[in-house]
């Protein structure tokens, strides 16, 4: 393990320091004549779980794709630690360490599993065109050694009897831990998850908790969790942002969130059966 | 292996005491055309067939050359300089001559290899670059002379002085810009002003041309495109009112476009050069070649195709039967014997000189003009003749 | 609450016998019978990969778009034969799918989109009515008329994929589960929704991951596990049973949680990366 | 001016013929997100039925047999090829078209032989004078068939679910179906509705001011791609402005080429394609053209 | 599996060795043209197939290569039209050469970059009209429609052309221009597809294809995509400037007109045809391509209704031709994963027969390798 190979400095030994708040602050984005996120703020505390909720359409994914690169904020900033976001293209802002998963499966189904992950360590990865082509040592040991990493990873997430089959071929709750896996790929300091539940039963969904638990457990990174399952937002969340038609209309722990009369009103209604299933 | 033991032999002498070498053997004499069946000029490819192989039956039917049997060995390279290439490496090491390769881009393709091998090889395309390599005969005039007895054609009998505008449409390419060359120069000497359009084989419609053509005010126009192009040049032409002579260069026209809608005004005030009688001239070798093709080929069409696929083939025969006096039939010796001939081909109305291949074998020109009821659709307006502003010409080489 | 008359069998609702499914080589449903009454709702429940889209696929006939094809059994719907008809044929029965995914026209707008729904309907007066009221089940489709679907948020496509379907006035929906993505309170919309419709007389045969709405809204429920049916019956009586609560439902006492944690491999511990 | 003018409206009336070539692209686009290679083969054909027949049957019937052929053709080629092809990538979609094309070319350039066909329109080589401009009454034919034909579809798929059913299935065919759609039945209608518009474009290509119908013709239909890319591939506006565009631009380059000398001579050639990138550079997907828009 | 790989590859080597001690020139000039394709072949697919960026303009890269070539290695010339040159010694302008493609493709995929699907196909078709433009205008450079001589490459001293003056014979046969030039093309190829597998299965070919399935995701997982994209398009047209070199050299003469529409088109047939984004379905689309016009043409004489040329009736070149269209549209139909999908098939089910079933692993995966 221990050779010569340093790709990212500031991945030192305390780790807690290392990792960076995230502050949001009056993002605002329009598309042709709609507000999807009107000045909205929050900040996402080191090592904690932030969940983003909101009816639909609320502008959650929005938010992501803000804070990701996909999409430029019409204004306001987004500040990962001294890093200023909203004027970094997405790779860029990949390479501060932060990674997404998406609402919509966006995996290359032809690519097995291995490569796909593997695709997540490309920012911690340096073999070009010239190199790979050539087979250089240099990037044989680079594939040799993040190779192992993926299977450690693909063993935590429960994939290792999948590395091989192309992604194409999974089951859709399967693609979705593909996804997970992908993004702790890339070794994040925080971790974006929309909607990772979403078409899944409640046996799944509690795996599927268990594992963001035991991800933050070991890590220690923090985690910004877009979910419509309330029951699995009361049980991780640390604190909780609702939006609504681009609003934020509350902010804080969940508890308080949870009986929030606006929250209610807009999100949750009166008696939900999903509140229901999942306490 | 086979290749082996064949390669490298140098060239032995038969049973007959002739020099022999590749596409030659005791009983057969194998000749090349590298032709285009299939692709753009099919239609000129196929009738440089038919009369290339009615010569060779004729000339075997008449005992052959030298005790031998004259074979064609055909390759359609379809205008595509790939299939051209490859064809050449097919049947190059098979054949003693190619008696026709339609296209220049496809000679100039193989024209090394041409060299290397002394592969006589008579190019059915008129550039000037074609000129300047002994194993390559290009038959009679090339377009620039054609284009300069052209404009002292129109000077001399259309009326056109200097101060005067002229047109000229032209290809791009070798073709045209050979064509060009010849009518810059004379426009120059007449003190007339040139007129250029430059367009491609696959502009059909020359309405934009002729409205340049009219706005400059031209008083005749040279045509150096294909007949396609002739067509609608003239037709738009005369339709909007722009009532001046047209003068063609020998690929310009095509007696299949007297039917179309154009017909009319082709047969008004349009002529094109040739250096090669039109087939149908009154030469009695023209005459008799045309009824035996007809009785070979009745259902193909006569083009000029027809006139001077025979004659190319008979330049490579006569070629061989020199050779063949001096007994040697490899290609170099035909070659040799080819460029010992200074005054080939009275009875097809012109002669050529053989001996210098940095110039064309014939400067003079026939001005054809389209004919109905003639054989090819055209008949000899003025016949053949050589223009003073051509003796001062240095044609361009290579 | 169900608007439940089941006629004599085979000629009234849908009914499945011994279908059996494969993609190429693999099978993905064999031996699979189940009714869906007329005028009922009838839930199908399953982990991830279980086959219920394939269930669907074969009821609507786009099994060839997958490569996959029914190799035995029989579906039938009032009177006539579904299996093997094509997918228009299956439509003009009335028999009409909201496929997995929402599958929105991402590319058409919105009113497209819902035009594209009353496709195989004639009667055009029945389809402006039909739009009339998915336009006041999903106000949010008025306001983006004019945008282009792939646009919009996941809930919204999944609000114009239920629409869109509603604009055929469908006798039979199949829906493949459309709460996915979306919030509480428009889940709890499209329950009332798919019971209103029911009690209009539209048959309904729901896949949903969402279990405890689908066995509330649903008379009778099948488990479908790896391409069988294992459980079926009432769909109380299943809400009540462990297997589903505990599968299904994702509710467990603690005694369940050992065992859940039992079951499940141990998960190796992820140690931080350190290059 | 005179010859401004005149080349203007040249580059109309040819550009109106673009127009109907960029037509067929656009329907069969639409309806099968297929770039369509063998367009060419489809013009061919109806413009050798339309030579074939029209002294034995008269102008008028020739016209409609060849649309008819031609449309059957382009039927034929929809049943036994495009809808066999089980593929998701349409750049493989559009390489079937070209080995149909290249098959029925062949077929149909020996078929043609060496002959230049005449198609027998009532036009001949007549000229209207306005004043000092002349244009060919075929020209003016043409410009009219394309005004017409172009706003029939525009109506047609503005007021009928045609269009909405064709785009449907090109996007997503098994949700199409879900809709009751029947994919064969509107992609097949696409393909024959595109080789009749071939046989119209073929009819005006060949005759005057160009010579007739021969083994070339087929060359020409390459220049329409520019056009239908330009306005933009899903769209029938975009086919007309596309058209229009080229024919101007084509007709202008050609008139002025002595005064264009000085950036090299056959520009008229790449002109239409400079246009287009130009065009493309400004709005990635043509003029009219739908946007191609993703989001996660 | 390995081993029948090894097996394979030995035999391919052994007889690429053999074959010009046997075939006769026009064979090999066969060969060498689909060595030069399949070198284009495989680099269009690392564009098209690997990254999704369609393109129809590969053979302006190829004549942009080949003309380079020439222009750097002639010496200048004066005759009826001058001719420039920079008499290079020919190694160098080979490479210049491709660099030169390389570079032309860098600056065309700014274009490339914003443009998607078809019209980026048809935008990249424009490249060939505007290079028959400027090969036909920059005549000083090209040498006009003609074109111009190509010198022999020479590397130590080692001429690959014909040197009547002192024939090469080894084993009996002289070698030639096409003899020599047979070892160059394999080396050449070998090198081009072995490098470009590299790419495929290595960091640069993961970033690509998720660049081609779901361009959003890659920049988010940290691919630069606009870098990568056009990074693959000078790749891929230094692939073409390469192959553009050897048909330069084995034409022995430059000619516009080969670059044109029918060439570009030929090269998208080989990569769909051969099996899209993998080096082998290049190689197999290229040789297929390029070698069966040439097949049927050359057999055509023992095709049955086929007539001689000059008769009525179907010629040689055109019953080629239409089987050519026929073998297109068959393989595009009955073959989705292309000629190597194929072979695949095959290979797998050789193996299974040879492993004689030991419970046949009932697989889910047909493993389409689509990545090799
Ligand atoms: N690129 C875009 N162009 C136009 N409108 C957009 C775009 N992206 C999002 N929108 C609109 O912005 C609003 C917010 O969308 P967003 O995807 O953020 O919602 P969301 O909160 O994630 O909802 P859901 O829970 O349904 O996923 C929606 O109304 C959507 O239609
Ligand atoms: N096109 C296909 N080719 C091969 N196998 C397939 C295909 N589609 C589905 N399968 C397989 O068939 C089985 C059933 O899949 P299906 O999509 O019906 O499951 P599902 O119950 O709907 O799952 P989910 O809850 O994830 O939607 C799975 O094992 C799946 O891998
Ligand atoms: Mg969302
Ligand atoms: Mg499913």
């Amino acid at each position: 393990m221990s050779d010569t190979y340093q790709p990212d400095g500031t991945e030192a030994a305390s780790p807690a320091e290392a990792i960076p708040p995230l502050e949001v602050r009056d993002v605002t984005v329009r598309f042709a004549g709609l507000t999807a996120l009107d000045s909205v703020s929050f900040t996402v505390a080191p090592g904690s779980v932030h969940a983003v909720i909101g009816p639909n359409g609320a502008g959650k994914s929005t938010c992501f794709n803000v804070l990701s690169g996909v999409y430029r904020a019409t204004s306001g900033s987004v500040r990962f630690g001294a890093a200023e976001l909203t004027a970094l293209p997405p790779h860029r802002i990949a390479a501060l360490g932060m990674a997404r998963t998406f609402q919509n499966i966006a995996l290359s189904p032809h690519l097995s599993v291995r490569d796909n992950m593997m695709l997540g360590r490309h920012r911690l990865t340096r073999a070009g065109f010239l190199s790979a082509g050539l087979r250089l040592p240099s990037a044989r040991r680079e594939a040799a050694r993040h190779g192992e990493r993926v299977a450690e990873i693909a063993a935590f997430v429960g994939l290792t009897g999948q590395l091989a089959t192309p992604v194409g071929l999974l089951p859709y709750g399967v693609q979705k831990r593909v996804e997970l896996a992908r993004a702790l790929c890339m070794e994040p300091k925080l971790l974006m998850l929309d909607e990772p539940v979403a078409g899944m039963n409640g046996g799944e969904r509690r795996e599927m908790a268990e594992l963001i638990i035991a991800v933050r457990e070991s890590l220690g990174i923090s985690i910004l969790l877009v979910e419509h399952d309330m029951g699995m937002v009361m049980r991780l969340a640390d604190a909780v942002t609702v939006l609504d038609f681009g609003k934020r209309i509350a902010d804080g722990p969940p508890e308080r969130v949870q009986n929030d009369p606006e929250v209610i009103r807009a999100y949750l209604g009166a008696t939900s059966e999903t509140e229901e299933a999942s306490t | 292996s086979e290749k082996a033991t064949g390669g490298g032999a140098e060239a032995p002498a038969s049973g007959d005491g002739v020099k022999t070498g590749p596409g030659v053997t005791a009983g057969t004499i194998s000749i090349g055309m590298m032709t285009d069946l299939t692709g753009p000029y099919a239609s000129f490819g196929k009738s440089l067939t038919n009369a290339q192989q009615l010569y060779f039956e004729q000339v075997n039917a008449a005992g052959g050359v030298c005790g031998r049997k004259l074979e064609a060995v055909v390759r359609d390279h379809g205008y595509d300089v790939q299939k051209a290439v490859a064809a050449y490496t097919e049947i190059g090491p098979k054949v003693v001559a190619m008696a026709h390769v339609v296209g220049s881009p496809m000679v100039n393709a193989v024209k090394q290899r041409i060299e290397a091998d002394k592969m006589l090889t008579i190019p059915q395309a008129w550039a000037t670059s074609l000129l300047g390599s002994e194993p390559i005969q290009v038959t009679a005039t090339t377009y620039d002379i054609d284009m300069i007895n052209a404009v002292d054609f129109l000077a001399k009998e259309k009326g056109v002085k200097s101060g005067d505008k002229i047109g000229h449409l032209y290809f791009e390419g070798d073709y045209g810009e050979s064509a060009l060359n010849g009518s810059k120069f004379a426009a120059e000497k007449l003190g007339l002003e040139l007129v250029e359009q430059k367009i491609k084989a696959t502009d059909q419609d020359m309405t934009a041309q002729v409205a340049a053509f009219k706005k400059a005010g031209v008083k005749a126009v040279l045509v150096s495109v294909g007949p396609r192009q002739t067509a609608s040049l003239v037709g738009v032409s005369l339709a909007g009112g722009m009532d001046i002579p047209f003068v063609g260069s020998n690929s310009a026209y095509s007696p299949q476009l007297l039917p179309t809608p154009a017909g009319p005004a082709l047969l008004k005030d349009f002529y094109y050069m040739t250096g090669g009688a039109p087939i149908g001239s009154d030469l009695p070798a023209l005459k008799k070649l045309a009824d035996d093709y007809k009785a070979k080929y009745p259902k193909d069409a006569i083009d000029s195709g027809v006139s001077a696929g025979y004659t190319a083939a008979g330049i490579v025969v006569d070629a061989l039967k020199k050779a063949c006096e001096s007994k040697d039939l490899t290609r170099a010796g035909v070659v040799t014997a080819h460029r010992s001939q200074n005054a080939w081909g009275q009875e097809y109305g012109g002669t050529m000189d053989f001996t210098v291949f940095d110039k064309p074998a014939s400067l003079r020109s026939y001005v054809a003009k389209p004919d109905k009821d003639a054989l090819g659709g055209a008949v000899v307006f003025k016949d053949a003749s050589e223009s003073d502003l051509v003796k001062e010409y240095q044609v361009p080489v290579g | 609450m169900n608007v439940h008359d089941p006629g004599p069998p085979g000629d009234s609702g849908l009914t499945v016998r011994d279908l059996a499914v494969s993609y190429g080589p693999v099978t993905a449903l064999r031996g699979i019978s189940l009714d869906v009454p007329r005028g009922s709702v009838v839930t199908v429940l399953g982990g991830n990969g279980a086959g219920k889209s394939t269930l669907l696929r074969a009821i609507s006939g786009t099994l060839r778009f997958h490569r996959g094809g029914i190799t035995a059994g029989e579906i039938g719907f009032d009177r006539a034969r579904l299996s093997g008809a094509a997918t228009s044929a299956v439509v003009s029965h009335g028999v009409v799918q909201v496929p997995e995914g929402r599958k929105v026209f991402a590319r058409m707008t919105v009113e497209e989109n819902l035009r594209a729904g009353a496709l195989g309907a004639r009667d055009r007066r029945a389809a402006a009515e039909a739009r009339e009221r998915v336009l006041t089940l999903f106000p949010v489709l008025a306001e983006r008329a004019r945008q282009r679907a792939g646009l919009l948020s996941g809930g919204e496509q999944q609000m114009l994929a239920i629409g869109r379907a509603l604009m055929a006035r469908p006798k039979m929906l199949l829906l493949d589960e459309p709460t996915l993505g979306l919030a509480p309170m428009m889940a709890a919309r499209i329950a009332d929704t798919v019971r209103e419709i029911n009690s209009q007389g539209t048959t309904v045969l729901l896949v949903e991951q969402n279990a405890a709405m689908a066995l509330s809204l649903a008379s009778h429920a099948y488990v479908l596990e790896v391409g069988e049916i294992v459980l079926s019956g009432p769909a109380a009586e299943l809400a009540e049973s462990d297997e589903v609560r505990r599968r299904y439902l994702g509710i467990g006492d603690d005694r369940d949680e050992a065992l859940l944690s039992g079951a499940a491999p141990a998960r190796p511990a992820l140690t931080r990366w350190s290059a | 001016m005179i010859t401004f003018i005149e080349l203007l409206v040249n580059g109309i009336s040819i550009g109106a013929v673009y127009a109907l070539i960029a037509l067929g692209f656009v329907v069969i686009f639409k309806a099968t997100e297929v770039v369509n290679f063998a367009h060419a083969s489809l013009l061919l054909v109806g413009g050798f039925i339309i030579a074939k027949t029209h002294e034995a049957l008269g102008f008028w019937a020739a016209l409609l047999l060849g649309l008819a052929g031609a449309a059957v053709l382009g039927a034929l080629i929809e049943f036994l090829v495009i809808r066999r092809a089980n593929v998701v990538n349409h750049s493989v979609l559009a390489i079937v078209t070209i080995g149909v094309d290249i098959v029925l070319t062949t077929e149909l350039t020996r078929q043609i032989g060496t002959e230049v066909l005449a198609l027998g329109d009532p036009w001949g080589s007549e000229v209207l004078h306005l004043g000092a401009i002349n244009i060919p009454l075929a020209r003016i034919a043409a410009l009219l068939a394309a005004s017409a034909v172009i706003a029939a579809f525009l109506l047609a798929f503005k007021y009928t679910n045609w269009g909405v059913a064709m785009r449907a299935t090109a996007e997503d065919a098994e949700t199409a179906a879900l809709m009751g759609v029947r994919r064969g039945r509107v992609s097949m209608g696409a393909w024959a509705v595109a080789g009749a518009l071939a046989a119209l474009a073929a009819l005006f290509m060949c005759i005057f001011p160009t010579p007739g119908l021969d083994r070339t013709v087929t060359a020409t239909a390459m220049k329409a791609f520019p056009a239908a890319i330009l306005g933009g591939l899903d769209s029938t506006t975009g086919a007309l402005a596309g058209g229009l565009i080229i024919g101007v631009t084509e007709s202008l380059v050609g008139g002025y080429q002595g005064e264009l000398v000085f950036l090299g001579r056959g520009l008229g050639d790449v002109a239409p394609f400079l246009v287009m990138i130009i065009v493309l550079l400004i709005r990635p997907a043509g003029l009219f053209g739908t946007r191609e828009l993703a989001r996660v | 599996m390995s081993r029948s790989t090894l097996l394979w590859s030995i035999a391919l080597a052994a007889a690429a060795v053999v074959i010009p001690f046997y075939l006769d020139a026009s064979w090999l000039q066969d060969g060498l043209f689909a060595m030069a394709a399949a070198i284009g072949a495989i680099g269009l697919n690392l564009l098209t197939g690997a990254t999704g960026q369609l393109s129809m303009g590969h053979a302006f890269f190829l004549a942009v290569g080949a003309f380079g070539y020439v222009y750097f290695a002639s010496l200048p010339e004066e005759g009826a039209h001058s001719l420039g040159g920079l008499g290079l010694p020919t190694p160098v302008a080979a490479v210049l050469a491709v660099l030169l493609a390389g570079v032309a493709g860098g600056l065309f995929s700014p274009i490339a970059a914003r443009l998607k699907g078809a019209y980026l196909g048809i935008a990249t078709l424009a490249l060939i009209f505007i290079g028959q433009f400027a090969m036909s205008n920059a005549t000083p450079v090209t040498g006009g429609h003609n074109g111009r001589p190509v010198p022999p490459l020479e590397v130590f001293g080692f001429v690959f052309a014909d040197t009547p003056d002192a024939p090469l014979v080894i084993a009996g046969v002289p070698f030639g221009a096409l003899e020599r030039l047979w070892f160059l093309g394999i080396v050449l190829l070998l090198g081009a597809g072995l490098f470009a597998r590299g790419v495929l299965r290595g960091r640069p070919g993961r970033a690509m294809n998720t660049i081609r399935d779901h361009e959003i995701a890659a920049g988010v997982m940290g691919v630069p995509v606009a870098r990568y994209r056009a990074g693959v398009f000078v790749l891929s047209s230094m692939y073409g400037g390469l192959a553009g070199v050897l048909i330069a050299l084995v034409f022995q003469q430059t000619v516009p007109d080969y670059f044109g529409l029918l060439l570009a088109l030929s090269y998208l047939a080989m990569i769909i045809i051969g099996g899209l984004g993998s080096v082998a379905g290049a190689v197999i689309g290229a040789v297929f391509v390029s070698m069966l016009p040439r097949l049927l043409t050359r057999y055509s004489d023992a095709l049955p209704l086929i007539v001689q040329p000059g008769q009525e009736g179907v010629g040689a070149a055109e019953a080629a031709q239409i089987l050519y269209g026929l073998a297109v549209v068959v393989v595009v139909l009955f073959l989705p994963g292309g000629l190597l999908g194929l072979v695949n098939q095959l290979r797998l089910r050789i193996n299974r027969r040879v492993a004689s079933a030991p419970a046949a692993k009932h697989s889910l995966t047909p493993t389409p390798e689509t990545r090799n």
